[in-house]
């Protein structure tokens, strides 16, 4: 079965590290906030300024001044810092964040990555994401693994244009959690009940398959 | 104005001289931290053929979303638009040309241009369309583009508190683009929600230094939350 | 340290890992807001061959100054030396290696260098020594040099009060190079007088965000002042 | 007679107007802050990282974290700003500063400086007045007209290092005031008793002496 969104941020979530800087993307990365194990503790960024992202405000508690990078109305944890976006980005670009965690259209064998632009759409813009993609060193893509009708979305070569390129080390999918090294896939874990051979199908670009890929297990 | 006082009182005043034609910058995430009234006052105006620099462009009737209803701006810089129906149908007819520049870029090139630094590498860009054209450089076995600073005629700010020297501070996360805009306009308006003595503010804690700010307002602001999110439970 | 406390309890520990030949950035203008204590502790470890990133070099037997007495120092960056008899002897005997450097550029140097900014183009230095060797380019019709940035092994600050998170703030003018030294460091140390809370600084007053500091001891001071001077009458 | 140090900061302060953020550099242009004009405000900035600076302070307010560029203790006038060094600079790069006043060893006709190495003398440093000449749009030299010997400081062509070039367009010395433009000094005052010739005489550059040079008065 592939993984539902929970479960996706839930494997992600066992990326995390105590004491790690942490900065996620719109969609199923936020998810990952719910699932930071007990005992740990991780520090979210929020490139619009803000470093220590509490929760959502309860009614009382929202403030028109107060939001994250997706313009959603939050808090600050104590012991957060508030700065400008000059400074927000040049702890990204200085590769101080831990770890960036965004979603993706397509990702290649190459670590490239693309996940803002489709021609012929309407185009939004990248907001911070060629940013953070070119300063963390240590960035985890979330994605389905194959579009409904099956295409691939793991490359041998990108086909939209870039956000990133050789930015990308690691992806997880709704189906697998793979890793990527001199030019290829590797892949590390399979979502439980997915075969090895539906992983290879679904994957387009250079897929390694170890002698033994684990299954996720979820609690 | 005498001195240091950098108060008007009147919005018109402060956004005296400003023509068709110019490049304004403006502070501001998504609607956090606009100068909605310097907006509103340029709208009332009808200048019109501005470049605008600014993260975002507003939404339908509120921010830099109402410059669009005259068509006023011909051009924008922004890293992210399009929570606006208005400004889908100008870009995609065409009468507004957007240059579209990564957030962390964005607001480097407006920090460079208030602090003489005419250009600047990044690696953010390379290897995307955003780094087509533009000047490729290897350092430390890594490959960067070439970013060019950007200046304003007008730069246009909101701030929460300022001493009537122009000494400014924000609060929380309304801060944002605010202090790079603030350094990057050849006049610099700031409206504020607070004006207070000189001594006031410690020094320490200023954002924005009055150095920069050329003319001060006090304002009320409406202060509209684009995407309330509460706590469950 | 569990989870992002950043505090050390000895000054050992603190410069745990600093060994010879490596690249020290520090804090302070003079010797107003200098680590003084992070410097004895170097002092004391006896490591030598460092390239040390200041503003200035101390003066005999304090600050950076006690890095001369055994030699530990072999080249300098600095806009400006030589408040320093010992230093003075060993640059003429070329025992030391000084690389002058634009006080303006020193410090937009270490801010590149922590905010991924490989280099960048100055006006500061074109057509004087400083400019030889440099590339020059001219955007606007002006001359402007490409200056790289800096980053350091180490980086040595002191802050006035922190939370245990790291988050400091810093006492007036001893801010100075403060800042963009925390952010240049790929360790960082701070020496604090006032280790408090998280949550008693308020968030948008902090000058250095906790994610840029990796070790956090709080010191008592001297605070030798370099030129007293009074009002008089 | 030569102009005294007082005098020539006296004369300089005639330069300020009201609500300029002025840099005075170490020496003759620290005492123009002693003439700025009644009813006129003048914001000193400091390249450590102060605006505002104030009086020195008294025994008792005396605090080591409260110095200015040239090491000296001082205040902070109410309404000023402290911030980083980075973030001075960037007010002085970036043109900010209305008029910067500093001493030289040489200014030439083409408004290049030499002020910071005299080559086998010791090599203190530049601190900030490489920055300083490069930013401002405004700056005024203060410096004696000739050496002891006679030999004039303002040049063709500085002989010594430069500090910036292209960038100075008034020069005050002890015996006359001038700007520099289109590669010549144009004599502008003299200092009282001063002759027309004397300065002629002292001035190695190209030298336009209008119809009339009036004489600086002094109170």
């Amino acid at each position: 079965m592939a993984l539902t969104r929970e479960q996706m941020a839930q494997r992600v979530a066992r990326e995390l590290e105590d004491g790690f800087y942490v900065n996620l993307g719109i969609g199923i990365p936020t998810l990952v906030a719910n699932y930071i194990p007990d005992g740990m503790d991780v520090m979210l960024q929020s490139e619009n300024g803000l470093l220590g992202m509490g929760r959502y405000p309860t009614e009382e508690e929202v403030d028109p001044d107060m939001i994250n990078a997706g313009k959603q109305t939050v808090t600050a944890r104590p012991g957060s810092a508030i700065f400008s976006s000059a400074e927000s980005f040049a702890m990204i670009r200085g590769g101080h964040v831990d770890l960036t965690v965004l979603g993706a259209f397509e990702v290649d064998q190459n670590g490239n990555i693309a996940s803002w632009m489709i021609p012929g759409k309407l185009i939004k813009g990248m907001g911070g994401a060629m940013d953070l993609v070119a300063g963390a060193e240590n960035i985890i893509c979330t994605m389905t693994h194959a579009s409904k009708d099956g295409t691939s979305k793991l490359l041998e070569s990108c086909s939209l244009p870039l956000t990133g390129a050789g930015c990308i080390n690691r992806v997880l999918t709704d189906l697998a959690y793979l890793e990527i090294e001199n030019g290829a896939f590797i892949l590390k874990e399979r979502a439980p009940g997915v075969s090895v051979e539906e992983i290879k199908e679904k994957t387009a670009g250079k897929l390694i398959v170890p002698d033994d890929v684990p299954e996720m297990v979820f609690d | 104005m005498a001195g240091f006082d950098k108060r008007v009182y009147s919005y018109e005043e402060a956004m005296d001289g400003i023509e068709s034609g110019m490049t304004v910058l403006a502070g501001g995430f998504g609607l956090c931290g606009i100068p909605e009234n310097l907006i509103a006052e340029i709208k009332r105006r009808g200048v019109n053929d501005l470049t605008v620099v600014s993260n975002n462009c507003g939404v339908d009737g509120f921010g830099l979303g109402v410059l669009l209803e005259d068509r006023q701006i011909s051009k924008i810089l922004a890293s992210y638009v399009g929570e606006n129906a208005l400004f889908e149908r100008q870009m995609l007819d065409g009468e507004i040309e957007v240059q579209l520049t990564p957030q962390g870029t964005l607001a480097e090139k407006m920090r460079a241009g208030g602090a003489g630094i005419p250009a600047f590498y990044t690696a953010t860009g390379y290897g995307t369309p955003i780094g087509e054209g533009k000047e490729v450089r290897e350092f430390n076995g890594r490959h960067y583009i070439l970013e060019e600073a950007i200046v304003g005629d007008f730069a246009i700010v909101k701030g929460w508190k300022a001493d009537r020297y122009g000494n400014v501070v924000y609060r929380k996360t309304a801060q944002n683009f605010n202090p790079m805009v603030a350094t990057a306009g050849k006049i610099t308006v700031v409206e504020v929600e607070e004006i207070v003595e000189p001594g006031e503010l410690d020094p320490a804690e200023i954002h924005t230094p009055g150095i920069y700010v050329d003319r001060l307002i006090q304002g009320t602001f409406e202060k509209r939350i684009e995407k309330r999110t509460v706590h469950q439970g």
